[in-house]
């Protein structure tokens, strides 16, 4: 089944955002054809930035909303419907600089939610100032003599606001990007994908991370230490790790909220004649 | 008929309001109708505070300012509020010169705590005004389950201690009211919500709006709702509008300083015709201001709060009643309508109780205009009322695409000159739609004979105070439930028939004054103001009226 | 009289709002008064964008809307935009049945990048107009520096081109109006906050308000000034906000998003008495709404965000020359009633360029009441005016507590119900002397015979088509500068002498008619309004205001 | 020289918040009369929450501004008088929940203030609701059935955010926290000090902090090597460890925007007939 629509694409040729799109549509399509995920319980989320027209390319329930704020926003869906697979596409700009606190907080609740971050460096919607993952020294348009703070290591810091599933993947490898969206995407808990992403434009970082990137997955690492991977995750230089750094299951915040409502078909009103008549 | 006030000040942590509390239920069961208004400061323990218990044969629409009993737990707090006992009130305090408690010496003997306090003192009113001593039992035993005890024996030492040292009574007959529910304007929002549906609740703390949240989320589990403490207020709306996206039906609440940060989710709920209920508990601003005191000052704020172009409702319940019904109303509005809606309380209405006969019995309903099918579903359909069908992700055959960028019928991004002002005609139509509809709301009310000459205007938790004071006077009161859409043609209407009108609000710049003008073009000088963060007391107002009508 | 219309139109990342840039700075050399104007998409690539520039030998107010000369990269451009070439105009196009210009060819021939086609049609125009090509190569050295070489050969090829295929020839003669500096309405805001003082601009990237950004960011370092980046609007604000209680004058941006964002901070800034310039380039809402499209519809937002009640000044601008004057006056303002200022622009004008003649040599005072000794120093020192005279951290001997509590003449916290009131007061006389001052103050533009019948009444960048449409037309112009203070007697009075009032503006709702209605009590029902995301064009303007005064 | 008021203050008896306020009272006096600090020249700020009345309670330049949003407000302070000190004094709701992001975003930059915590795991001014650092389960007013989200744990968010000083403090040790306060406030740049702060009435933890804390400059701990920083910071169980868990010297963020200005002084305006120019 083919969930993409026919509106056309609109990201620069050869934008990272390209093979985000490719790797989740496979990993819906097959999972949905392979009956794993029903396509009318899957709501795709996005905020503000060139990444955020994903949602207008799959055919897929969605809300493109405000800029920053898409951590609440998914947390309330699945709040309200249980059975919803809740998968948010945000930007760097997005998730670290108008939105930091919320991903922080999302992660720590421990929200059945999926974030999966086009991190490109860049605000490329804006046309190309520095985000908080930029390097030192970046020159953007509101940085034209170079950035002058310090980039923030998002893989460490979702560790360090306890996220049960953490990774990093790289658009310029696709079957490893599926291979880790798939895996987010069935985690059960707060799933954070930061995804390595270059935007030609404004920040071509595509030779930078080809010799640099490799897996995880082809080494001896265990996703299962929690110092351990904070350690790892501090690598980031001449070699980048890529792949799962931590996995961990753990009771959702909308579970422990909830309990075993399900907003969605649940109308009734409950009975509060013991409540008023304590007021008595 | 008996109207009688008690007034108890201390510090914080002394338990004021919650003995406030404890001794309305008391008077309730004893026949009578109770307000309760609370007056405290911005601080954890010390200060001055103090409530007002009234008891009243006639149901009372606010506090009566001045007091019958008054009981003054530390010297300041005697020494500030003296001028708020009536002439022939009896007044008390822990060693001055007047009617001696040893609140001390008796919290002390049974090792009990100093926010027991006020239990002596329901103790010592049993004994004045001849409240039969089982109602106090048995209120205590409800109200402090395992802790009754010694709350108990409070009440019975300072019942024997004013017994003995002869104080004079000052008895109260039995009443005839049925005992009611007694609860703040915060509870009453929490239960009309709760009543029409909602499901979840979402917020920050802040004053004066936390004791929603804290309300809630102590009955979250009997309510079968899920409450929310966010991390700030935006990821409270934002949590609240995902929650509606996905169909559960949603409030949340903050103040001024909360609501402010709101601003740019509610023109996302406004722009991508997500339903959301949003309180607002007004409070002393601008800025953190005075957090604890009340004011209506974001009237206009509430009016024109999110960029852009937006439908948008906003109400103004005047009671805890109204608060009730109030809230009910805004679900109805803003999931029927897919808009945000927005209520405006504010502190002296949601912090203050009342015993209430609200029909809780009845069932409420939350109408959707749902997609009946017939081709693909589009989120955004032009439609002639401007409302569009309603489908929700989880739906089989549905796709809902939801968009804060201008879109097309389908919910896809657009900015095609073309396409945009369909969809800008689409939401004008639906704003036209609802205040068509509203012609048959109910958007005011008035008390008195319209062709009298003169003619008070107010909104919001004034009434109570109002009401009060212009009883036998020749005065009628236009009460405005709804500012947007606001009654144009019936506020018209009345105000041409008065000689004499007058807006009465609690603000330092007439905004309900100034709205009515920008509405009607009518220009209203007279203007009853207050700003010093207390709402009116009806005697004073009284006053402040009778000035103005001359 | 040239009035000549160029109209370029590609897509995204092609060049063509610099390449607009480069052909109005030739023709301004060549004596010429120059408007350009930019549609473009909310994407970094593709699309259907446009630019116009405006060559006329008489001021324009505005891009013409229709085209003398139209250069359209593609296809799809071509034929969407074809309604916008006048009769008599000549339509270009890559490979299609008209004028043809093999822009790929010579690209690829000279080894230039797809964003430098503006460079031929630069070429191009040379030859077609007679501009003299040293103008042209003149013009590419001061822009392009180190990469004029090539853009220049692209001209060359250009010219040769058309001339090798003998392209009719439209000869403009020589002008005789002086080079001018084309610039911005955001270079315009930018330069008139540094030239009246200010040192800090705080801002998180925002379509249309990034370039304002931008451009002080790339000039940071030449005008010793500070920019900052930061993590958000609220942030932004609350850095501005702090720089200026140490003593900075600062400025902050954003548009409608960002602006809500901002609504807690504005209100600190109104209670606690710290001056801050805001600027709202307004563009299509609700929401994220059209990004890169113009709207008016932050007017009653501007006028009421921030919770509570402050004083507050909002002034609009209608042209960049205004653009520049006003953001003077929101500083002069600002810093010296100790309130927020916004100044409310838009995507048309800020993103619009224009040749000024602006007196930028002149120097513009930012007077500020400072304490001048004499006892300890109160920052909220109740004066007659309501303004208490500044101190700033770091003077020797000063002590000053800034405070969002509501505070005594000390800056410490109170709640005490009538210091409250008095400090309130304070702020209302403050908010009263400015009412009092800005009747001496340039509130309104009055263009016409007052009376004459016909009134259009508009007020921010609305202003320049209007001002060419009603060219020989029997109707007058007010445009209204300063939407708070609201000029409500001379507005009165103008529109007392007139027999036919239309209000002109680009939103849904007709907000400033409803500003007026409510200031003045008089229902305009005459609008025109547009809402598309594009600015009103001076001929399509015209047609509208004739068929409404009949 | 005394830098108090004469204004009565009004935390509850045994509240943390004296011990904090007395460490920073000898730490200012100290430094003022010995000439190290000038008196004008210190500008203390607070948001909203029961500390946050701290700056009524000194004689100092300061802004009681409003709630979560202080380390923006001090950047600009900074930014426009570099020889002022800024002492900020925030709340954990202030500072974790409301500002989260601000308080990242300050300690990469490396902004010359000082942002003092004072962190009682609990709402206190709006009555006992929990904050971000409150434990799992802790019973506040907003959830009487136990907070159900991980704490974060500051230290190592701080470490993880760039700050160049990172300290615990315990408000119960107050000979300890002056050294602490002495320490952060001569720090050139961000300096970031949480203060383990009990709250009598609604969370108090002075026995159970009593019983676990002990001080790094008791160890041979040493305060210049990040990533044992982080390790160490994870301890946070049967022994809680307070002291300077981590120094380093970096240009400031002011610095780096402001270059040698000094807005304080500087009234004239720049000439921008060269900018003109380039226009034409
Ligand atoms: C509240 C708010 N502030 C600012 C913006 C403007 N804005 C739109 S996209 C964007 C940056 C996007 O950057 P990022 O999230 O990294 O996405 P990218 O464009 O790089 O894909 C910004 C700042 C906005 N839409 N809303
Ligand atoms: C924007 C905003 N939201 C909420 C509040 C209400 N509020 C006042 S104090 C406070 C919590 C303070 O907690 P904390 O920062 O931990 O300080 P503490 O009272 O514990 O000292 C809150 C939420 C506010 N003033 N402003
Ligand atoms: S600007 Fe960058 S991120 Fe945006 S579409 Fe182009 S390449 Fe992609
Ligand atoms: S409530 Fe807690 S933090 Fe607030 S003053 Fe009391 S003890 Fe201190
Ligand atoms: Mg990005
Ligand atoms: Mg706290």
């Amino acid at each position: 089944m083919s969930i993409t629509t026919e509106k056309k694409i609109q990201w620069c040729p050869g934008c990272g955002n390209f093979g985000i799109y490719n790797a989740f549509k496979s990993v819906l399509e097959k999972n949905i054809d392979e009956g794993r995920l029903k396509k009318e319980n899957i709501v795709i989320l996005s905020g503000i930035g060139c990444y955020g027209y994903i949602t207008n390319y799959y055919d897929i329930n969605s809300f493109h909303a405000t800029h920053g704020r898409i951590p609440p926003l998914a947390t309330g869906i699945k709040l309200a419907n249980p059975s919803l697979s809740v998968i948010a596409f945000v930007g760097d700009g997005d998730a670290y600089a108008e939105g930091m606190s919320h991903t922080i907080h999302a992660a720590r609740r421990n929200t059945d939610i999926k974030l999966i971050v086009h991190d490109n460096g860049v605000y490329g919607l804006t046309t190309g100032q520095f985000t908080p993952t930029s390097p030192r020294g970046f020159k953007g348009r509101s940085t034209p003599f170079g950035n002058v703070e310090n980039p923030i290591n998002p893989i460490t810091l979702m560790l360090v606001a306890r996220a049960t599933f953490v990774a990093r993947g790289f658009c310029g490898d696709i079957k490893h990007l599926e291979y880790i969206l798939e895996r987010a995407i069935f985690h059960k808990g707060f799933s954070f994908v930061d995804i390595l992403q270059p935007c030609v434009t404004f920040n071509d970082t595509y030779s930078f991370y080809r010799s640099r990137v490799y897996k995880l997955e082809d080494t001896d690492y265990r996703t299962d230490q929690y110092e351990k991977a904070i350690l790892k995750s501090l690598e980031f230089d001449d070699r980048i790790p890529i792949g799962i750094f931590y996995e961990k299951e753990e009771e959702s915040f909308e579970e422990a909220i909830r309990g075993t409502h399900n907003y969605f078909y649940e109308r009734q009103v409950p009975d509060i004649s013991e409540i008023v008549r304590e007021m008595i | 008929m008996p109207d009688i006030s008690v007034f108890i000040g201390g510090q914080a942590g002394e338990g004021i309001k919650r003995g406030a509390m404890v001794i309305g239920k008391a008077f309730n069961r004893f026949g009578y109708h109770i307000f309760i208004m609370n007056d405290y400061g911005s601080i954890i323990r010390g200060g001055q505070d103090y409530s007002e218990v009234r008891i009243s044969s006639v149901e009372p629409g606010s506090q009566a300012g001045f007091a019958d009993f008054f009981f003054a737990y530390h010297k300041d707090v005697y020494e500030r509020y003296l001028n708020r006992v009536k002439e022939e009130g009896v007044t008390f305090l822990e060693g001055a010169g007047v009617n001696q408690i040893p609140y001390e010496r008796i919290l002390k003997e049974n090792n009990a705590k100093p926010f027991m306090r006020s239990s002596i003192v329901l103790g010592v009113l049993s004994y004045m005004t001849k409240l039969p001593f089982e109602i106090v039992e048995e209120v205590m035993i409800n109200e402090f389950k395992d802790k009754a005890y010694t709350n108990i024996e409070l009440a019975r030492k300072g019942f024997q201690y004013v017994r003995e040292n002869h104080f004079p009574i000052r008895p109260i007959p039995e009443g005839d009211k049925m005992p009611l529910p007694i609860m703040y304007g915060n509870d009453a929002i929490a239960l009309g919500g709760v009543k029409v549906g909602m499901k979840v609740y979402a917020a920050y703390p802040i004053t004066p709006t936390s004791t929603l949240l804290d309300f809630l989320a102590m009955n979250a589990k009997r309510l079968g709702i899920s409450v929310i403490h966010a991390e700030d207020e935006i990821a409270a709306i934002m949590m609240g509008i995902g929650a509606s996206y996905a169909s559960a039906p949603v409030m949340v609440g903050s103040s001024g300083p909360g609501i402010d940060l709101m601003g740019e989710a509610i023109s996302l709920s406004g722009g991508a015709e997500v339903p959301i209920v949003i309180v607002d508990v007004q409070r002393g601003g601008p800025t953190t201001g005075m957090p604890t005191y009340t004011e209506q000052s974001d009237l206009f704020l509430s009016l024109s709060i999110g960029h852009g172009e937006f439908p948008r409702i906003v109400l103004a319940p005047g009671s805890v009643e109204e608060a009730f019904e109030m809230t009910i109303r805004a679900f109805q509005y803003a999931y029927w309508y897919q808009t945000p809606v927005i209520v405006l309380s504010d502190k002296h209405l949601s912090e203050s109780a009342k015993s209430v006969s609200i029909p809780f019995s009845e069932e409420y309903m939350l109408p959707l205009k749902y997609f009946e099918g017939g081709g693909d579903y589009k989120r955004y359909k032009l439609t002639d009322d401007g409302i569009s069908p309603l489908a929700f992700p989880g739906m089989e055959g549905i796709v809902n695409h939801t968009n804060s960028t201008e879109h097309m019928e389908d919910g896809y991004s657009t900015a095609i000159p073309e396409s945009v002002k369909l969809m800008k005609d689409k939401r004008i139509r639906k704003q036209e739609t609802i205040r068509e509809d509203f012609m048959y709301e109910e958007n005011t009310h008035f008390y008195g004979n319209p062709d009298d000459g003169n003619l008070i205007i107010a909104s919001g938790s004034t009434k109570g105070a109002i009401m009060e004071s212009i009883k036998g006077l020749p005065v009628n009161f236009l009460q405005i439930l709804t500012l947007e859409p606001f009654p144009v043609e019936s506020v018209k209407e009345i105000m041409s028939r008065a000689r004499n009108v007058i807006v009465v609000e609690e603000n330092s710049t007439g905004q309900l004054a100034d709205i009515i003008r920008s509405r009607t073009g009518v220009e209203i000088s007279k203007r009853i103001l207050k700003y010093d963060g207390r709402p009116f007391d009806p005697v004073v107002l009284r006053k402040d009226i009778e000035e103005v009508i001359g």
